[in-house]
């Protein structure tokens, strides 16, 4: 390897040749500031445009100012980050980056997670020499996500998430200079685009220029609503994000906390997602069986490999991008929308509560599912299954506002009957969750054998792409995961092109999962944050009695007393659904 | 945004257009151009047959589009007026002609009349700076236009 | 056109060019014709210079006149477009500027039949590369 | 009929014509008259000799003799030596003071001339549509010697030895660029030719395009050969069809005589050409941007390194030159490196083409050697300014440069002194500005031409530019106040410091320049709110003079406000809150009362 020496802000450094300034100034506890520039390491995802020119450093030498993010070290270099013409320059540009951007930080959604806000602070800035004109664009609000580019600075992160890394193509920087920004084509609603509503674009946005759609006050209007049953379920991912939103330590698991402030901010009935994900696993996972049983007895019509569809943003992806390949997927609902029918047709039916009194909130780490529990499909007469789909961030605020000091909360237990999960179905908020939950259950029924080991570890893990071989008793099922759009895109070409190797593929929207999902707490391109809570999920799932879904007896019992069995007739009806062929969509009507 | 709904047999040349260049994303500029010269602008249905053609997203041929000053999605006038705004015809007093062609023409930069006759829009140097200020009407190019001048030459093309 | 396959081949072209059958149907020596050349870049081509050739063309024909009548690139003095150079056999390339439909008939008069110079000569101002 | 026996070639062009050519010509015509020589005697008036330092210029034909420095008293004389005597008026004689030698090779009609074509060699010669007239002129010899004499090696040897530097406006060393594309090791690399001429006021390369487009693909030729290139792009305006036409013509009759192809004169040798259209965006002159817009992408730059030379078009080793810079390089190959070296000056050779426009009387395409002073090129060649106004500047490298004065006018034109002075070479733009051209009015329309083309990647270039143009607006309306040209010039250097590419790192020229050289006219704008050169709208108005109004109503009719009142016959008043100083009143004015205050 070849080492560079070099002096930094008077400190001798030794870092490896195509070292950035950036990151070998780093190693010795110097903190240049970045705007645009944005990594998450453990997933090879880096936005570095050299646009911004916050982290501009001087380099003894150079006739102008070098952008640290974006400039390797060279031998016997001498770099010096404040110096009065740094410190000058890098305070000049953050004005003239402020003096295009609204004043409003008192109402804004970001107040407080904002960036650029910190860097104002950070910096100094206590009033604006350079003003003038604005640029002004349409505010654009779609079902899940908030575009108001008055506050966008191009730092092209979103841009990069949903052409490179998710391959959406729903954003692209649009116009040009002074009125340049990211934009849907024609700048058109989102609503229009491609957009998935993976929400990748708002987790990594400095600004409040995207944003989630904001349905609390939704929430505290029915939770004050005599004539209302309030149930809420809460999506695997958020007990192990939501502590951070309280100052807690990336990966603490808070699930008792969480519950307790649920119940006291008035919902009726708390319930978990995650006996939902058990059910998934009975559907989803006979639904595997059922294919794979056909296809090993030779029938042709079968299609393999089967593909997971737990998750909003993947099916919004295929519909858009992938119509052929719509009979593919699994036909089981997500755990949040099989949550719903189960909630208000099963248990509201027990309790004699009509489904219009009954009001069925989720609390998603996620975007899409806002988009999701308002599909179509998934509504009766116009009542959806899932009134609303509250974040992470959204659910955090609500405790703030009810002014629940949340630390100090008990631990406290879901309600029955739809609180009661299994470690399988924890497991689902990180990649290769599903599957292996899936697994964990269709080795037991397929081979009739216990399984002694529960942990899958060649199913886990942070790459891209995944695979691995596992043995179903003498029978090798070959699964494939991907988390990432762009990465589940690889994946399907292969089976577009028949070149598949796989029996199952489990895909996941979001870099890491639902852990890294669009509506977590912002880990503002930390990925240890990520990394931290997918070993919360597996601690979680270790420390559960039960760790296959078909043990879970609450879903045996919903089988026994008003389901039936997996795949039958009313399962069929409440737990499956179908797909659309969004391709043909145009901007233009 | 209206749809136009091009006809079937233009979409058709459209796609021979993109298959003429190997529907080649890297060829999209080129694309455009030749798409430009064909329709006289580039609406959006276009972008969108060309982002299919060529299997990029419409967003990014949009990006594109508004990218290069010389692509347009308006339709421009029957007569489209260029003023050189190059510094040699600024020097040369092409300001003071273009406040007479929006004066004369009723409409701003970047505009159409409402008979559809006349478009203005500006430009920066057409290299014929030693006819400085210099007005293109459609392709010609008129040389040492004084504002006095303006009247007649709207006036050859009938207004 | 057969392809030139040698920088031999090459060379022998530019003779075959250079020598006294080749001059005739080359642009920048005219041998025993009258040559005439007309700037025709962007600026020559605005300010008229296609009616111009076109002019000389005629006139050349309608006169009998035996000349060569090309187009070229710049001169360089845009101030003067359009502009056209004169060779006649023997004499010194003479540039007239400002060259409009009119004063072509002019030129064809005066200098070409008759040896006599017309206002608007634009002497040459740079040196160029010795041609040989 | 007589036949005229002599002609008198009386220089006519403005900057003569200023010193008494007119009087000359009429003196010439007394004297012809007088002996009645009518009939033997032609006066002819004609364009400039580009050498006006000695005019008024009169040049005898056919026997070729000069006369400089010509007075209308000197015509008797010269008629009655020269033409019935036969003896030359020796004072007036042209004397060749020896001071420019330009060395041997090249062609001297007459007078010592300024300008030395290179790069322009063939333009207004050969018809551009036919490659024979280029081969006549020695084209693809250059190639052919290349291919059969020199390694790859010797060829950028050679290069690097002339010193040839790039023209497009940096002034990169063209030889060791690439030497450095030759050093990437890759199974493919290119060449590309820069043709997005987009400094307004520029428009060399377009001519030599128009003029001469082989001498581009030979060169390109010679560029992939030493560098390992076997493709080459043209990226081109897509705003100049007539230089695409030819270049197409171009294209196809080389390929027709197997010097673009494979195999090229036998020597194993593969090397073809493709277009690439530009779309207009000036920001695409940038190397990186370009080569985005090449792969069919937004035209933004990217951050440098990766050069193009390790990483460029299709992330291949990529060697980027301007049109001029390549039309210099075959006249190198044939004449060779010293030869080239022998022009200009110590760190700058050869020769620069200029757009000399604006407020002069020759506008054109000049070529002059480096070194050549400002005065020489505006005075002599240029012909002076306009309608024998005051000189007050010349803009030279276009939205990147700055403004050169009176003080700049006998320094030697080369890439380093115009740095020096504040300005750049710029790839040749040559603006001259006389005293109705108001400094602070000039920087503003750059900045606006930077706003407009700015692509908006980077935050100073996108939002400081336009906070320099709002700022410049306010100066030009008199709302400014004395901190601004503070904010004004911190901002400049800010901007300048911090941008990621060429256009962000050098839009606030204009600016600082003009602040450097004119800050009086600034602090006229802002202080007594005052624009001396009259442009500035704001600052002005328009003022009838009641004593020498008539009331005639001419006025009041061709307002096109209807801002002038007045009874028919008694001096007439201009509503200053209506008038859009328009100037149509000044105009039509005929008893001079209507003035600018």
């Amino acid at each position: 390897m070849d080492m560079v020496k070099l002096t930094i802000d008077g400190k001798p450094v030794e870092v490896e040749k195509d070292t950035t300034i950036l990151k070998a100034a780093k190693l010795i506890g110097i903190d240049i500031p970045t705007l645009c520039y944005f990594q998450l390491k453990d997933m090879n995802i880096e936005n570095r445009p050299g646009g911004c020119r916050i982290c501009v450093v001087e380099v003894v030498g150079r006739r102008n100012l070098a952008p640290a993010c974006s400039t390797n070290v060279a031998k016997d270099m001498v770099v010096n980050t404040h110096s009065i013409r740094v410190l000058n320059a890098r305070r000049t540009v953050l004005e003239l980056i402020l003096s295009d951007h609204p004043a409003e930080c008192l109402t804004c959604a970001k107040s407080g997670n904002c960036e650029l806000q910190t860097m104002a602070q950070q910096l100094g800035v206590r009033e604006l020499p350079y003003q003038g004109e604005q640029s002004t664009y349409r505010k654009d609000t779609s079902p899940a996500i908030i575009r108001d580019v008055d506050k966008c600075i191009l730092c092209r992160r979103c841009e990069m998430m949903c052409n490179d890394v998710q391959t959406v193509g729903a954003l692209s920087a649009v116009n040009r200079g002074f009125m340049a920004v990211v934009a849907p084509a024609f700048e058109m609603n989102l609503e229009k685009s491609p957009c998935t509503y993976c929400g990748q674009c708002v987790s990594v946005c400095p600004t409040g220029a995207l944003t989630e759609v904001d349905h609390s006050r939704n929430v505290i209007n029915s939770l004050a609503d005599p004539s209302k049953t309030v149930v809420v379920q809460t999506a695997p991912a958020v007990r192990a994000a939501l502590g951070e939103e309280f100052g807690l330590d990336p990966g603490t698991l808070v699930t008792g906390k969480m519950v307790a402030a649920l119940r006291r901010l008035g919902f009726d009935y708390v319930f978990d997602t995650d006996f939902a994900a058990d059910l998934t696993i009975m559907e989803e996972g006979s639904e595997l069986l059922d294919r794979l049983t056909r296809y090993l007895k030779g029938d042709k019509q079968v299609k393999l490999p089967i593909l997971t569809s737990c998750c909003p943003g993947w099916v919004n992806f295929f519909e858009h991008n992938f119509p052929e390949l719509m009979d593919v997927p699994s036909t089981a609902k997500s755990p949040q929308q099989m949550f719903g029918p189960i909630a208000k047709e099963y248990f509201g039916k027990k309790l004699g509560i009509d489904r219009k009194n009954m009001i069925v909130v989720s609390i998603m780490p996620c975007l899409a599912k806002k988009y999701e529990c308002q599909r179509d499909e998934f509504k009766v007469n116009g009542d959806p299954d899932v009134n609303y789909s509250l974040s992470t961030r959204e659910l955090a605020h609500l405790i703030k506002l009810a002014n629940i000091d949340f630390n100090s909360l008990p631990d406290e237990d879901f309600d029955n009957p739809l609180g009661e999960s299994t470690g399988a179905a924890v497991i689902f908020a990180n990649t290769g969750g599903v599957i292996e939950a899936a697994c964990r259950t269709a080795y037991e029924l397929y081979t009739g054998k216990k399984l002694e080991k529960v942990e899958f570890n060649e199913l886990r893990g942070l790459e891209n792409v995944r695979h691995a071989t596992l043995d179903f008793d003498g029978l090798p099922i070959n699964i494939g995961i991907a988390h990432g759009l762009g990465n589940a895109r690889k994946l399907l070409e292969d089976v577009q092109a028949g070149k598949s190797q796989f029996h199952a593929i489990e895909i996941m929207a979001c870099p890491g999962g639902c852990i890294g999902g669009g509506g977590q707490p912002f880990h503002h391109g930390d990925s240890e944050v990520i990394k931290q809570r997918a070993a919360a999920i597996y601690r979680e799932d270790a420390g559960k009695p039960i760790r296959k879904s078909h043990e879970n007896p609450f879903i045996i019992k919903l089988y026994e007393e008003f389901l039936g069995k997996p795949l039958g007739e009313k399962s069929h009806h409440l737990l499956h659904t179908h797909y659309f062929d969004k391709s043909k969509g145009t901007y233009i009507e | 945004m209206a749809k136009i709904k091009l006809s079937e047999k233009k979409i058709e040349e459209l796609k021979e257009v993109c298959k003429s260049f190997n529907n080649d994303k890297g060829e999209l500029i080129n694309v455009l151009h030749k798409a430009q010269s064909i329709f006289g602008y580039l609406p959006a249905e276009l972008q969108e047959v060309i982002a299919k053609e060529l299997n990029v997203s419409v967003a990014h041929v949009y990006g594109v589009v508004t990218f290069y000053s010389f692509f347009t999605m308006t339709p421009k006038g029957e007569h489209p007026i260029s003023i050189c705004l190059g510094t040699a015809c600024y020097v040369r007093g092409a300001e003071k002609v273009l406040e007479e062609f929006k004066r004369v023409l009723k409409i701003q930069v970047g505009e159409t009349s409402a008979d559809g006759k006349f478009s203005l829009s500006c430009l920066r140097c057409v290299g014929a700076c030693g006819l400085a200020p210099v007005v293109l009407v459609g392709e010609k190019v008129y040389g040492r236009v004084s504002p006095e001048g303006v009247k007649d030459i709207v006036a050859e093309y009938g207004n | 056109m057969e392809k030139i396959k040698s920088l031999t081949d090459l060379k022998n072209l530019q003779e075959k060019l250079n020598s006294k059958t080749g001059l005739s149907n080359r642009s920048d020596n005219a041998g025993e014709n009258i040559r005439v050349k007309v700037a025709m870049a962007t600026c020559g081509i605005a300010s008229g210079a296609k009616e111009v050739m076109e002019v000389f063309i005629e006139e050349f024909t309608k006169r009998n006149i035996d000349a060569v009548v090309t187009q070229t690139g710049c001169m360089g003095y845009c101030y003067a477009e359009p502009t056209v150079e004169i060779t006649k056999p023997g004499n010194e390339p003479i540039t007239f500027g400002y060259v409009d439909v009119k004063k072509a008939s002019r030129i064809i008069d005066k200098y070409v039949l008759n040896n006599e110079l017309v206002d608007g000569i634009i002497p040459v101002n740079y040196e160029t590369i010795d041609n040989k | 009929m007589a036949k005229i026996k002599f002609h008198f070639l009386v220089c006519g062009g403005a900057g003569c014509q200023a010193a008494k050519s007119e009087a000359i010509l009429k003196n010439f015509q007394d004297v012809i008259m007088e002996r009645k020589l009518e009939t033997e005697i032609q006066v002819i008036k004609t364009g400039c000799f580009g050498f006006c330092g000695d005019g008024p210029i009169v040049k005898m034909m056919p026997d070729n003799t000069f006369y400089t420095k010509v007075t209308p008293e000197d015509c008797a004389e010269i008629i009655e030596q020269h033409i019935v005597k036969g003896i030359k008026v020796s004072r007036l004689l042209y004397q060749d003071s020896g001071n420019h030698e330009n060395g041997s090779g090249f062609k001297t009609r007459g007078l010592h001339k300024k300008q030395i074509r290179i790069a322009l060699r063939n333009c207004g010669f050969i018809n551009p549509e036919n490659i024979e007239d280029y081969i006549a002129r020695d084209g693809y010899q250059a190639l052919g010697k290349v291919l059969t004499e020199l390694t790859p090696e010797a060829t950028i040897e050679i290069l690097k030895k002339s010193g040839l530097r790039g023209r497009g406006g940096g002034g990169f060393p063209t030889g060791l660029k690439w030497e450095i594309t030759r050093n990437v090791k890759a199974d493919q690399k290119y060449v590309v030719c820069n043709a997005d001429e987009g400094d307004p006021g520029a428009f060399m390369d377009r001519s030599v395009l128009e003029g001469d487009p082989h001498t581009v693909l030979e060169a390109m030729a010679i560029n992939g050969y030493s560098t390992g290139a076997d493709k080459g792009v043209v990226y081109i305006r897509a705003e100049y069809p007539l230089a695409i036409e030819r270049l197409k013509i171009a294209m196809k009759q080389a390929r027709e005589y197997g010097l673009l192809g494979n195999d090229i004169l036998g020597t194993g040798f593969n090397f073809d050409i493709e277009i690439r259209y530009g779309a207009g965006a000036f920001v695409c002159g940038e190397e990186t941007a370009l080569i985005h817009s090449m792969e069919g992408l937004r035209g933004e730059p990217t951050v440098k390194p990766p050069f193009p030379s390790e990483s460029g078009f299709l992330g291949k080793p990529t060697n980027v030159n301007n049109v001029e810079t390549y039309a210099n390089i075959p006249a190198i190959f044939l004449k060779g490196a010293e030869w080239f070296a022998g022009i200009g000056t110590e760190k700058s050779k050869g020769t620069k083409v200029f757009a000399l426009a604006g407020k002069i009387n020759n506008v054109g395409l000049i070529e002059v050697p480096m070194g050549i002073t400002l005065r020489e090129v505006i005075y002599e060649i240029g012909g002076g300014i306009k309608n024998d106004r005051k000189f007050k500047a010349v803009q030279t490298g276009g939205p990147s440069g700055g403004m050169l004065t009176e003080k700049d006018l006998d320094t030697p034109i080369d890439y380093d002194n115009l740095i020096a002075a504040g300005s750049m070479m710029g790839s040749g733009g040559m603006i001259v500005m006389d005293e109705d051209d108001c400094m602070v009015a000039m920087a503003k329309f750059y900045l606006e031409f930077t706003v407009e083309e700015s692509c908006g990647k980077c935050s100073p270039c996108r939002i400081g530019n336009k906070r320099l143009f709002e700022m410049l607006e306010k100066v030009t309306k008199g709302q400014a106040i004395m901190e601004d040209l503070d904010k004004l010039r911190n901002l400049s250097n800010v901007i300048k410091d911090t941008s990621l590419c060429g256009l962000g790192q050098t839009s606030p020229n204009p600016v600082l320049s003009s602040m450097d050289n004119f800050y009086h006219e600034y602090l006229e704008h802002v202080g007594d709110k005052k624009c001396r050169a009259g442009n500035c709208k704001s600052l002005m108005q328009y003022i009838i003079l009641a004593e020498n109004c008539i009331g005639c109503t001419l006025c009041a009719r061709n307002c096109p406000v209807d801002a002038i009142a007045g009874e028919r016959k008694q001096a007439h008043l201009i509503d200053q809150e209506k008038c859009i100083k328009c100037g149509a009143c000044m105009d039509k004015c005929k008893f001079n009362a209507i003035f600018i205050k």
